[in-house]
Formats: structure tokens, C-alpha cells, sequence
């Protein structure tokens, strides 16, 4: 029984099938990489993961709790967290600040009114997110404004606000799209440092192949709204049904 | 039944005056995306042509009168404007009565040109500032607009006339069947809806079967693609901006003789053009037009003894309830798309 | 643009002598002086508070150069005007009890809040003895309560509501304008003569305090005449577009449309109603009319043509022929170059005669210029015979029935007398239902101590 | 020094705020009596009484705007609700502030609480148009229909067949916070300077300081980090696991508790409630001095609430004869051209300056007058300058319309 179970989804949008009957089981602790071509229906799947859309059938279950139904907020606080494509974070505020708000959100969860409290006093706060940075090797950019960060610095960042609630389930969609190579191994080497330091179950869209078999333990092929095969990342390389899939791109 | 009638009838033209001005509002909005506080002002000048016109057609010069005294008990000056000294009483005349009409065609070219300083002047500046900062910039300019109008025309309503040929009205009962007197209608409010039908199915048709339109409206829905494209969009826009404020410009001498122009005029227009945009859905030019008739034709049936002893003053509020229910029911108005003006 | 000329090297004289100092610090609270803005220089401060924006600006600047044209007669510039002929001869042209009349002015913007604040910014910063002008009811209720609290005298400009001199009067608040009652009544019998005793009439009426008060009146004086109310359907204030109230009239069985609105409203009302053909229609086998109850300058000439032979009442009118209007109409004439309208000659009649109770009661007190006013009797100020009655501070006096003129010859005269009802036709009781009952009281003077 | 749970330079700064506060009737009274700048002078009680209230009301708006960034265009309706509970009280009890001010506060915020329920399950210009109907529903509906609660346009008042239950023997009869009569003053005479020190604007300025304390608590505080997340990126804040709506709504309600002190506050400065303070273009205005001070900013809708009252005041009443008295040492036609020149822009007029001002404020200096003083600030110094305003600073947001 893996931590994320997804069975039977289907999922229709108008005429086009995105997702059709996907099963899929992510272990726990595990590093499980979906891949597919462009259209593959992986975005559409990892947002039925995280409550924004909600597929026609079929169910996901996460530690043995249904998601379907549930809103993003809640989905979240379930230990589930998610590091987009393009980094989403708060870009008027601090390096700091960003991490903090997720700090609260652990601590506090989805509301708290907590208006008279003064941030610069939640000492254990401010010593949580300290140590997310060091985490992440953004110590000495704590008082930055974030929207001035690189994007490299902006991913690392948004990374550090997911580990800063502890989720058991990181979900990564594309975590290196559009990165300078450089940029891209650093990112590796901080998943990996991330996977090897805390109990910790990752699911990961990728289109880039090296960070897939850099990283991966398992991998799922998704082509046309339905998984191909599922396998370790050596018996995937040289499957006839994958290269067929890719057809006409680069593996 | 005839008094549904007649008030379907002045929900059509109320109508089609919320539908010209949203339209234009929502052309701006859509192609530039600049939400334009100034908008009513624009409706407003177009008014002010009309008066301006008709002004300059009733251009005059004095003869002393030795027959008759004014108030102080001095001769009185009697007035011949100089188009009738020019053309004769009967040619200039004419002239004089058709100032509304005339003043449609001298209009459109004022509004282009109007349109186009606004956009190179001011609004050219605005496209990548927050939306707050646009409605603040266009509130401005809509204040001091209609300030310079209300010094230099006053404060007052004033009478402008549609031509003889329109004045009273039009037995509509008695083409399809009633009493005579049932359902009569003003001859310029029926000329007003045509000429609203008019302009909007003429922009309709310039946006759908131009090269031009379809451009536009592929700059609409992406316009960084068609940017990409090579096509000078910015330039386009611009001529877009000329047309909506040309739109809004013409709507408001045609409705000067429905409603005697006065320099507030735009500012009480543009809340309720606002209201009927975002119920259409915001960026949505079928979805002004079909608010615009909507909301027209609710409140005409507000209006009616009826339905105000049932809830009184039901007709104070009616537009904004049903811009409540829409917007709570239909998320993005009638028929607007997702994601647009959402942050 | 009116610039006023004379007023400028006088200005910087008394300007100059006021500033007379105390050389030093003197601490004192408003208690010490004997009344609220004692004058204690030698000039005194009147405060002009009228719309200068908003829609009714236009009339509110009429009523601004009434008021300086006043305030040059008070202090012996100009022709004297209405000086030369007010019955009381208090005033001498050398100001008001030998202090100069300075005055400052305010922006309403025709909204209470706004009235209000510019009243008390006048009241408090400029310390002003009295508030004149204004030029809707809301405001000037609010004005005049204002000044009852604060112990000053409100001289109100135009306010037609019953309300401003009925359940809402105030011991310092005085109304020369005529109000919604009086309209009625003076239009009764005017009606009755032209239009006959078996009429049907359909009110539209502006919805707020103002609106219900005339239509109430009116309904009252026309069904006293024998006529029946089909409806009253009230219309929300700016509405522009009033098709859809007008168009159910003529099939209502209706043969008179009353229209109890004023300003912008009216013309679009009238205008609209003239273009859905009600004025040509015809209606239980007569000739369909309108009627505006109430009528201003401004509404005529906004409304061009289409008040033709529409009746309605005037407090005042510059084509009277008594010596006071010619006197006022003479000197504002050739000072602006055009006829003053109803409510600047309200504005201009008020500020005299507060200076002339003022000088006759030997005090700038408001408690003692309120003997003075209640009571009073005057003439010469272009309504005849005028009482300012101690009970409700409403003066009393003749009220105009108009008609739209048939031939105007120029724009000031589109509007003609059809009959100036005597003074003894539209006086009530004190304590008429219309304007609160026995409750209503006028409450105590306030002198600010 | 650290006060308050404030820190060091937040101290600092709320003691400036007080002492600015507090010397008001001094500070705006910078000219003599009797000098022709004397129309300058804006340190008599109304005016001063409405920079405090105006104040309060802007610094609520701040924080639903200024932190959230949701534009209401409704909340000159709690000003209104907030008004007419107190002058309700005054009829039904006595004329001490006591009683209607804290339930003006509940009343607004029970208001606030259905509008933004309703309104806050859109966002952007949806959510504007929303409150933007709310409260023109109030505003038509307080005007007419309601008359029978409002009094319509005369403005809620206070009748002498009022019951007044509480009305003692010798109780003032006119608003007092315990006999303390808002109205009384007392006078300084200084030379040539008067100073006016009123009751009312010190209950006003006391309070306003208060919730000046108050929404600086807020936004140090984690529920104000969360409300500026709000602004900057809401996606991220729900898959943050942060339920968004709840803050936003706590936001509105305090914003509307704001204004209906605000509201209530005017009426216990003038026993009187107009339906007009809750039109649109009060609601507008309340916006255009957020803006115009800076959004998001501390001090910025104060100085924006402050400037735009002052225009409307002060300006309005410059006419002719004031200025023939400062042009009166130039030659005639100069003079009179200068005159003529003026007409555009006071007197009557003002609205044009105010339009002007607002379209030259935001073209060029987004962050409105706080970014002007940070400007003019630079240029004194040379090493960069400490913020004098220690609200974060107003970052131009992305084009949102994509």
C-alpha cells in the first residue's frame, strides 16, 4: 500500500480525454518520477492530487484519506505540498518572510486570528525558517527582497517554504524547466541532499531525462491520458514502449 | 400587456444606451487592458458636441429692435444667427433643427481624435500599471474633464432638441393590433434604438469580417502571440481606443435630446456602465451589449406600478440586486472568461 | 465669471484695520465673549454658504452675487437697490451698526454632509454672525440646525420643503422662500379656473422628503378643487431616464401629470413627457396637461420649449412691477448683465433683512435679532406686504402662479405672471398637520452661551 | 526605547504620530489671524475633527486594501451604518457617546461581516463591483425607502419628542463623552495667532491614535503577514495550506469596523447622519486618499486623508474677494488675468486642482506621498535614508489582466 494511491481516474475536459483510467501507487519514502510526452495529461493528473481540479472517476487516497473533494488549503495541511513550475512565491515580501508564512501555516494551520501577536517575538518561528534556509543555502539572502532572487534562488526558496511543514508527500512539477544547466545540477544535488536527510515521499513531473534518472527510484510512463508501464528508471531506459511514446523527442 | 410592451420598449432603449457605452468600455478593457474610469467622460463630451454644434449653428449677430425694450427698459436686441443670414430662413432653419444629427457626423472625427491623445497622451503609459493605479489616473482625468465642460457650459442641463421631423411620437400599438394610444412611442427613442442597432452591428461586423477586427480580436484572447507575429498590435490598439471613445462620443449626442446634457452626466453614467460590464463578463464584447439590454429591460419593469407596490423601491435597487445574483450565480458575469481581472 | 470690482481696495482697507493685534497671550474660552462670534472689530463676517458645485451650481453662484451685491448695499456702495425701498429705514449705508459687512463663502455641493461641514468650517474658522443661502431643503434643515446649536442665525435660501418651517423649524433659523403649501395653494384656484373642477391627476414625484411634502400639499389643494389623484408613483432622484414612469400615465385614465420635481430632474421629466406626446394627447375628452408645481429660472431654461403653457409657482419673479423689484432687478441687472433668478432675490432680500433686525435691535445677538425678525412686518422688497411670522419664522407674503411663456422673447422671459395670489390664500395655522402638528415648536434661542 | 510590544523604531514612530496628533491645532495654524494667507489656516475644530476621523477611516481601509489589495468600492455604507447608530442612540438614550460609538462599531462590523461573506467569494474587479452594489443598495435605500430609519435626505437628527430615556436634568444637549462637551473649545490668543484647542478633536485624535496603535499591532503582526501574502500570491497561500478567505474576511470586517467608528465618530462630533456619506464617490474617496498617500503604507492614508480634506475645505473657499485681497498690490490687468487664471482652480473650481493633483500623484509617484517624502528625504541625504515610514513599501504590482 503506497502513501498516494490513484485508482481508476478519469478525467474529460469537452471532447478531449486527458486522463483516462490511471492507476498509480507512490511509496512511501520513495522518489517516483511520472514522465510522458508533451499532452500526457502528467499536469492534469498532479492537479487532481492537490484538490484543484476534481476527476469524473476514480479515487486518490493519501495515507488511506480520500482527496477528492477537498480544497488545496486542506489538502495541504494533510501533508502534502507542492513546488510549481515556475516558483510561486510572495514576491513583495522578504526571503525570510516567505518562509515564515509557511511556519505559521504549520503551526497554526489553514486560520488563525492572531492579530495583536507580533511576528519579530515568535521566536521559535523565526529560528524554524532560519534553519529551512540554511537548509536550502539561502542563509545570507534572509533580507532580500524575493523578488529580486535568481531563479534558481526563487525555486530554492520555494523549496525550503515546502519543507518548512514538514509535508510527507513533495509534489514537483517540473522543478528544473527553463534552468541553465549549472542551475539544473544544483537543483538535483538539493533534492537528493533533501531526499537523504528526512523521511520524506516525493513525486516528481519531469521533462528533462537527466534529472529524471539522476533522481528517480521509480518511474511511471504517462502517454496520452494513460499510464505505459512502471518500473525502476534502468528497466525503463531501454523499454519499447517508452522510446515509441517519445517518438520524434529527445530522450 | 401593452403596458409590457411599452416598457420592454424602454428597456430597449435604455438598453441600448447602458449596451453602446459598456461596449466601448469593454473594447478598451479587452484590447488594452486598461479599465478606463474615464469612459463616461467620453459619452459626456460626445454630448457636448451636440451642444457645441448647436451652438455654432445658432451663432448670431444683433439688430436693435426700436419696437420692442428688454428687461432694463433698453431697446431690445433681437438675434439672427448668421446660418440663417447665409442660407435663408428656410435653408438655414433646417439647418439650425438638424444640429443633433449634424453634430453625429462632426462627432465621430472630435471623438477619433480625442480617443487618440488620450491613448498616446496618458493611457499608452498605464498598460503595465496595476489596475488600481489605471481607475485612479482615468477617475483624475474624468474629474478634470468634466470640470473644464462645467466651466465652460455651466452647471445647467441644456436643451437640445432632436429635429422637428422627430418630435412627438410614433402609434406603435396600432401597427401590431391595439387601440390607437395604447403603445405610442417617441419618434427619436425609436431613431435612437436603430441607430444603436446600427453602431453595434457595425462594429460587430468590423471585428468579424476585417483583417483589422481580426486582428484585434486575436490581440484580445493572446496578445503577446500575435505580437509575436510581427503585427504592430500597439498601433491597432490605439485606432481601437479611437473607436471606443468615438462609440461612447456618438452615443452621447444621440442621447441628447433624450436626456438634456450636463457636465455630471459621465460620472452617472459610468457606475452603472460598469455594473453592466462586469455582469456581460469583463472582456466580453457580446456580454456588454446582452447585460446592457438586460439590465435596461429589468429596470424598465422595475419601474412599473406593479412590481414598486409589491417591493417598494425595488426600482432604486434593481440593478445592482441583479448584478448581485448574476455575479454570485455566474462567477464571471454572463459571458465573461476566466481568469481576467480575477487578481 | 463674475468679478466683482468694488469690493477690493475697501476689502484691503478693512482687512488692514482689523489686524490690530494684542500684543499679549490672552487666554480666554468661547464662554467669555457674550454670544457665539461677538463681533469685536470693526467689521462682521456673514457667511454665504450655497452650492458652488454639484448640480445645482448655477443657481447657487446667482444666489453668491445676490448676496455680494447685498453686502454692497449694506455697506453703501453700489445703487443702494432695495435699500430705497424697504419700508424699515434701519439701515443708513454705513454698514450694520457701524461695522463694515465682510463676508465669506462656502460650497454645499447640495448634499447635507458637505453644508454642514462648510457651515461649520465658517462658524468655527472665519467667525461668521449668521449663515445665508443654499439651495435644497436637506441642507438647509441641517444648516439651521446646526446654527441652533451653535447660537448663530440661519437665513435660508431656497428651501420649499414644509419641513424647513414645519416639523424642523428653529428658533435661529428664519425662511423667506415660500414652501410646497403655499404652492398648493396659490395653484388651487389658478387650476380650478383653467383646467376645471373634474380632472384625474397622476403625480411622479421625486422620492425624498422634498418630493412627499410637495406632492402631499398639492394632492391636497387640487383634490380641495374637486380633482381626483389617479396615482403617485414616487422616482428615484436622478434618474435620468423616466420613460418608463411616464409611458403607463396615458393609459392610466389620468388627464393631468403632475410633476413634483426639481432641478435636472424636471427637465428631463417635462422634457421626456413632452416627447411621448402627453401634451398633444387628449384624455377623458380633454386636452392633456402638465403641471410643475414648482418653477425656477434655471429648470425653464433647461427645459427650453417644452414648458410652453405649463403652469407652475414662483416665490419671486424679476418681471414684477412693484419698486423693490425694480430697484433689486435695476442695480443686479447693471452689475451681471442679466435679470436675477428667484432664489438670488430670496438670498439678497435675506441678508437685508437680517442687517436691518440687526441694526433695529442695536445688537449683533442672535437672541435679540430673533425679537427683531419675529413678527416683523415689512414692504418694499418685491412680494408686497410681508410678515415673518414669530411662530414658524415663515414669512408670509404673495406667491406667484407662472405659466411657460407662448412667445419668449429672449431667454430671461420665458416664464410669465398669470396671477400674484394674495398673502391671506395661502396662510395655514402654526400648527397645520403639513408642518408637525401642535408638536412642532421652534424651541429656545441660542445664543452660544 | 520599546513600548508596547512595539519595536524601537516603531516606538519612535507612534510617538511622532502622537505628538503630530496632539500639536495639530497648533501646527495647522501656521498664520496670523489677520494675514492674507490666514485662508491657509486649517486649525479650527471641524477640519481638524475630520482629519482624525477621515484618518481612522483610511487607516481601516488600508488595511482590507493596503495588505490585501481587495478593492472595496462599498465602504462609505459602514460609515453610514456606523453614523446612524449613533445618532439612534442619541434618540433612544442621551447624547453621551458612551453607548452608540462601541455599538457603531458592532452594528458596521455585523454589516461588514454579510457584505464581505457575500462579496469576498469573488475576487478583483468582481469583488469591487460587488461592494460597489451593496452599498449603492444602501445608499438609494437609506435616501428613500428607509427614510422612516434614515430620515432620508434631510439627515437623521435628533427631534425634541425624542424619547432621550438616560436624559438627565442638567446633561448637555448636545453629544459629550460624559460631560465633556464635544463642541466647547478653548481659545489661545498668541499675538497675532489664535489657537483653538477643541474637546471634540482631542476625544478624536485620542481614539484615532489608539487604532493607529491598533493597525500598526496588525501589521506586525502574523495575521498582517498573511493578509499582505494575501495580496502578493494567493495560489501559493492555498497550497500553503492557508484557508485565504477567512483572513480576507477578518480584514473586511475590520476595515469595516474602522469605518463605522469613523462614521460614528462623525456623528458625535455633529449629531447629524446624511444618507450622502454613503454614496459611491464617498466610498471613491476614501480610495483615492489610500492611493494618494501611498497603499500599504502606514502613514500614507493618513497624509492622503489629511490633503485630500484639506482641499476641499480650504480650497473651496478661496473666491474673489480673497483673491483681489492678494492681488491687490499688482497692476489691473494683472490682477485680473491672475484672477481669471485662478477660476480654474479654486473656489468653485477645486474639484479640477484635485483631479489634477490625483492624475500628476500617480503618473508620477505611484507610492503615492509617502514615496514623495521618501524622494525628498533622499535628496537631503546622502547615505541612504532610513524609511521613515516603516510599512513596507509599495512594490508596482505585475500587469494583472493577462
Amino acid at each position: 500500500m503506497g502513501i498516494l494511491e490513484v485508482k481508476g481516474v478519469n478525467k474529460r475536459f469537452g471532447g478531449l480525454q486527458a486522463l483516462s483510467n490511471v492507476n498509480l501507487s507512490v511509496a512511501e519514502n520513495s522518489l517516483h518520477a511520472i514522465i510522458g510526452p508533451n499532452g500526457a495529461g502528467k499536469s492534469t493528473l498532479l492537479n487532481c492530487f492537490v484538490g484543484k481540479l476534481i476527476p469524473d472517476t476514480g479515487s486518490v487516497m493519501f495515507n488511506g484519506e480520500s482527496l477528492l473533494g477537498r480544497k488545496p488549503h486542506e489538502i495541504n495541511q494533510m501533508g502534502i505540498s507542492r513546488v510549481f513550475q515556475t516558483p510561486e512565491i510572495f514576491t513583495d515580501l522578504t526571503v525570510m518572510e516567505n518562509v515564515m508564512i509557511s511556519c505559521f501555516a504549520h503551526r497554526d494551520g489553514a486560520f488563525r486570528l492572531h492579530p495583536f501577536e507580533t511576528v519579530a517575538h515568535e521566536t521559535d518561528i523565526i529560528e524554524q525558517a532560519e534553519k529551512m534556509l540554511l537548509d536550502v543555502n539561502m542563509a545570507d539572502k534572509r533580507n532580500m527582497h524575493s523578488a529580486s532572487l535568481s531563479r534558481g534562488d526563487k525555486r530554492r526558496l520555494e523549496m525550503a517554504m515546502c519543507l518548512a511543514q514538514e509535508p510527507r508527500l513533495l509534489l514537483l512539477d517540473e522543478p528544473t524547466a527553463g534552468m541553465a544547466r549549472a542551475d539544473t545540477n544544483n537543483t538535483i544535488d538539493l533534492l537528493k541532499e533533501i531526499k537523504e536527510k528526512r523521511d520524506i515521499t516525493m513525486a516528481i513531473i519531469e521533462h528533462d531525462m537527466h534529472v529524471v534518472f539522476s533522481l528517480a527510484e521509480r518511474i511511471t510512463v504517462l502517454a496520452q491520458g494513460t499510464p505505459l508501464v512502471e518500473d525502476t528508471p534502468e528497466n525503463i531506459k531501454g523499454h519499447p514502449k517508452v522510446k515509441e511514446a517519445y517518438l520524434g523527442e529527445t530522450v | 400587456m401593452d403596458a409590457i410592451i411599452l416598457q420592454i420598449l424602454n428597456g430597449l432603449d435604455k438598453g441600448s444606451a447602458y449596451a453602446l457605452i459598456a461596449l466601448g468600455l469593454t473594447l478598451i478593457f479587452g484590447t488594452l487592458g486598461v479599465v478606463n474610469f474615464a469612459h463616461g467622460a467620453l459619452f459626456m463630451i460626445g454630448a457636448f458636441v451636440a451642444v457645441t454644434v448647436q451652438r455654432l449653428l445658432g451663432l448670431s449677430f444683433e439688430q436693435i429692435d426700436p419696437d420692442k425694450t428688454d428687461f432694463l427698459g433698453n431697446p431690445l436686441k433681437v438675434k439672427m444667427t448668421y446660418v440663417e443670414s447665409w442660407f435663408g430662413p428656410e435653408v438655414g432653419g433646417t439647418i439650425v433643427d438638424w444640429s443633433v444629427p449634424v453634430a453625429v457626423i462632426i462627432a465621430i472625427p472630435i471623438m477619433l481624435l480625442v480617443g487618440y491623445v488620450m491613448e498616446r497622451g496618458l493611457i499608452k503609459h498605464f498598460y503595465k500599471r496595476p489596475h488600481a493605479d489605471q481607475i485612479l489616473v482615468t477617475f483624475g482625468l474624468a474629474i478634470v474633464l468634466q470640470e473644464l465642460i462645467k466651466y465652460f457650459y455651466g452647471a445647467n442641463p441644456i436643451q437640445t432638441p432632436a429635429p422637428s421631423v422627430f418630435k412627438g411620437s410614433f402609434d406603435f400599438g396600432v401597427l401590431v393590433g391595439f387601440d390607437p394610444n395604447a403603445i405610442i412611442y417617441p419618434y427619436w427613442r425609436l431613431v435612437y434604438f436603430a441607430f444603436a442597432a446600427v453602431v453595434l452591428g457595425g462594429v460587430f461586423a468590423f471585428l468579424r469580417y476585417t483583417t483589422f477586427g481580426m486582428v484585434v480580436r486575436a490581440g484580445m484572447a493572446d496578445r503577446e502571440t500575435v505580437g509575436l507575429l510581427g503585427i504592430n498590435i500597439d498601433k491597432r490598439f490605439t485606432i481601437m481606443f479611437g473607436l471606443a471613445a468615438a462609440v461612447a462620443g456618438i452615443a452621447g449626442v444621440m442621447y441628447t435630446p433624450i436626456l438634456s446634457p450636463n457636465y455630471h452626466m459621465g460620472m452617472d453614467f459610468l457606475v452603472l456602465s460598469f455594473v453592466v460590464v462586469v455582469v456581460g463578463g469583463m472582456g466580453s464584447l457580446p456580454g456588454a451589449v446582452a447585460a446592457g439590454f438586460l439590465l435596461g429591460i429589468l429596470q424598465s419593469f422595475a419601474s412599473m406600478n406593479e412590481i414598486k407596490s409589491l417591493i417598494p423601491g425595488i426600482d432604486q435597487v434593481i440593478i445592482y440586486l441583479v448584478a448581485i445574483i448574476i455575479l454570485l450565480t455566474r462567477p464571471r458575469g454572463l459571458l465573461g472568461r476566466a481568469g481576467v481581472m480575477e487578481d | 465669471m463674475s468679478t466683482s470690482n468694488f469690493t477690493r481696495r475697501g476689502l484691503m482697507k478693512t482687512g488692514a484695520a482689523t489686524g490690530a493685534g494684542l500684543a499679549l497671550p490672552t487666554i480666554f474660552t468661547s464662554a467669555a465673549s457674550a454670544f457665539t462670534n461677538e463681533p469685536t472689530g470693526d467689521t462682521v463676517t456673514f457667511g454665504f454658504n450655497v452650492p458652488q458645485t454639484g448640480p445645482y451650481a448655477e443657481e447657487g453662484l446667482d444666489e453668491l452675487r445676490a448676496q455680494e451685491l447685498a453686502v454692497e448695499h449694506i455697506n453703501g456702495m453700489g445703487d443702494g437697490g432695495m435699500l430705497n425701498t424697504f419700508s424699515s429705514k434701519a439701515l443708513d449705508g454705513t454698514g450694520i451698526l457701524g461695522k463694515k459687512v465682510d463676508f465669506v463663502t462656502g460650497d454645499t455641493q447640495t448634499k447635507t454632509d458637505a453644508a454642514r461641514a462648510s457651515a461649520r468650517s465658517m462658524i468655527e474658522k472665519d467667525g461668521v454672525i449668521m449663515i445665508n443661502g443654499g439651495s435644497s431643503s436637506g441642507p438647509a434643515v441641517a444648516v439651521q440646525a446646526l446654527c441652533q446649536e451653535a447660537g448663530i442665525i440661519s437665513m435660508a435660501g431656497l428651501t420649499h420643503s414644509n419641513d424647513t418651517t414645519g416639523k424642523d423649524r428653529k428658533r435661529n433659523g428664519f425662511r423667506h422662500f415660500f414652501n410646497a403649501y403655499m404652492s398648493g395653494a396659490a395653484l388651487g384656484p389658478v387650476l380650478k379656473e383653467v383646467y376645471g373642477t373634474d380632472r384625474r391627476a397622476y403625480h411622479l414625484t421625486a422620492d425624498y422628503t422634498w418630493g412627499w411634502t410637495q406632492q402631499e400639499s398639492i394632492q391636497a389643494s387640487t383634490e380641495a378643487i374637486g380633482w381626483e389623484t389617479v396615482n403617485n408613483v414616487l422616482t428615484p432622484v436622478g434618474a435620468g431616464d423616466f420613460s418608463s414612469y411616464i409611458t403607463p400615465v396615458l393609459n392610466s385614465g389620468a388627464d393631468v401629470l403632475i410633476l413634483n420635481h426639481y432641478g435636472g430632474d424636471m427637465v428631463n421629466s417635462l422634457t421626456q413627457a413632452v416627447q411621448f406626446g402627453l401634451r398633444d394627447a387628449e384624455a377623458n375628452g380633454k386636452n392633456f396637461e402638465v403641471i410643475v408645481p414648482l418653477y425656477s429660472e434655471l429648470m425653464a431654461a433647461g427645459a427650453g420649449e417644452n414648458i410652453q403653457g405649463v403652469y407652475g409657482s414662483m416665490n419671486w419673479n424679476w418681471q414684477l412691477q412693484d419698486e423693490g423689484t425694480k430697484a433689486f432687478v435695476k442695480s443686479f441687472g447693471e452689475k451681471y448683465g442679466f435679470p436675477p433668478s428667484g432664489s438670488a432675490h430670496t438670498c439678497y432680500v435675506q441678508t437685508l433683512l437680517y442687517a436691518d433686525a440687526v441694526a433695529r435691535a442695536g445688537s449683533f445677538n442672535p437672541c435679540a435679532v430673533v425679537e427683531a425678525l419675529e413678527d416683523f412686518e415689512f414692504d418694499g422688497m418685491g412680494n408686497g406686504p410681508t410678515l415673518y411670522r414669530a411662530e414658524d419664522h415663515q414669512c408670509f407674503k404673495d406667491v406667484l402662479v407662472m405659466k411657460g411663456a407662448e412667445n419668449p422673447t429672449s431667454e430671461y422671459d420665458n416664464l410669465e405672471i398669470v396671477e400674484i395670489t394674495p398673502v391671506e390664500q395661502v396662510t395655514y395655522a402654526p400648527d397645520h398637520p403639513m408642518f408637525g402638528g401642535a408638536e412642532a415648536s421652534l424651541g429656545e434661542c441660542n445664543d452660544g452661551t | 526605547m520599546k513600548l508596547l510590544g512595539l519595536s524601537a523604531k516603531d516606538t519612535r514612530f507612534l510617538l511622532i504620530v502622537i505628538f503630530l496628533t496632539l500639536a495639530t491645532p497648533v501646527l495647522l495654524q501656521p498664520f496670523p489671524e489677520n494675514s492674507g494667507l490666514a485662508t491657509f489656516n486649517a486649525g479650527y475644530p471641524d477640519l481638524m475633527q475630520r482629519f482624525a476621523i477621515f484618518g481612522i477611516f483610511a487607516i481601516g481601509f488600508n488595511i482590507l486594501f493596503g495588505l490585501t489589495g481587495y478593492l472595496s468600492f462599498g465602504h462609505a455604507a459602514f460609515l453610514g451604518v456606523g453614523s446612524y447608530t449613533v445618532v439612534w442612540m442619541y434618540k433612544l438614550l442621551d447624547y453621551n457617546v458612551v453607548w452608540g460609538l462601541p455599538l457603531a462599531v458592532v452594528t458596521s462590523g455585523v454589516f461588514a461581516l454579510l457584505i464581505g461573506f457575500v462579496s469576498l467569494r469573488r475576487s478583483g474587479i468582481y469583488f469591487s463591483i460587488l461592494t460597489l452594489a451593496f452599498a449603492q443598495m444602501s445608499y438609494n435605500l437609506a435616501y428613500s425607502v428607509l427614510t422612516p430609519i434614515t430620515n432620508g435626505e434631510t439627515g437623521l437628527q435628533v427631534y425634541r419628542s425624542d424619547a432621550q430615556v438616560l436624559l438627565g436634568a442638567n446633561e448637555p444637549t448636545s453629544p459629550h463623552f460624559f460631560g465633556l462637551v464635544m463642541s466647547k473649545s478653548t481659545k489661545l490668543n498668541l499675538g497675532d495667532w489664535q489657537f483653538t484647542f477643541n474637546n471634540g478633536y482631542y476625544f478624536t485624535a485620542i481614539i484615532a491614535i489608539i487604532v493607529f496603535y491598533i493597525s500598526l499591532r496588525i501589521f506586525r503582526s502574523p495575521f498582517g503577514l498573511m493578509l499582505r501574502a494575501i495580496k502578493t500570491n494567493q495560489t501559493r497561500l492555498n497550497y500553503t495550506g492557508i484557508n485565504t478567505r477567512p483572513y480576507a474576511l477578518a480584514a473586511f470586517v475590520i476595515s469595516g469596523m474602522y469605518a463605522g467608528l469613523a462614521g460614528g465618530l462623525m456623528a458625535a462630533m455633529d449629531p447629524l447622519a446624511g444618507a450622502e456619506r454613503m454614496q459611491w464617490t464617498a466610498s471613491g474617496e476614501v480610495v483615492l486618499m489610500v492611493i494618494l498617500g501611498g497603499a500599504g503604507t502606514l502613514m500614507g492614508p493618513i497624509l492622503g486623508a489629511g490633503f485630500i480634506k484639506y482641499f476641499e475645505n480650504i480650497f473651496s473657499k478661496i473666491n474673489d474677494q480673497i483673491l483681489q485681497g492678494w492681488f491687490a498690490w499688482m497692476p489691473d490687468w494683472l490682477s485680473g488675468l491672475l484672477i481669471e487664471i485662478s477660476h480654474f482652480f479654486v473656489g468653485k473650481s477645486w474639484h479640477l486642482t484635485l483631479g489634477l493633483l490625483f492624475m500628476l500623484v500617480v503618473i508620477f509617484l505611484p507610492g503615492g506621498l509617502v514615496e514623495a517624502g521618501q524622494r525628498i528625504a533622499r535628496l537631503f541625504k546622502k547615505k541612504p535614508p532610513e524609511d521613515k515610514d516603516p510599512g513596507h513599501h509599495p512594490q508596482p504590482a505585475p500587469h494583472v489582466a493577462e
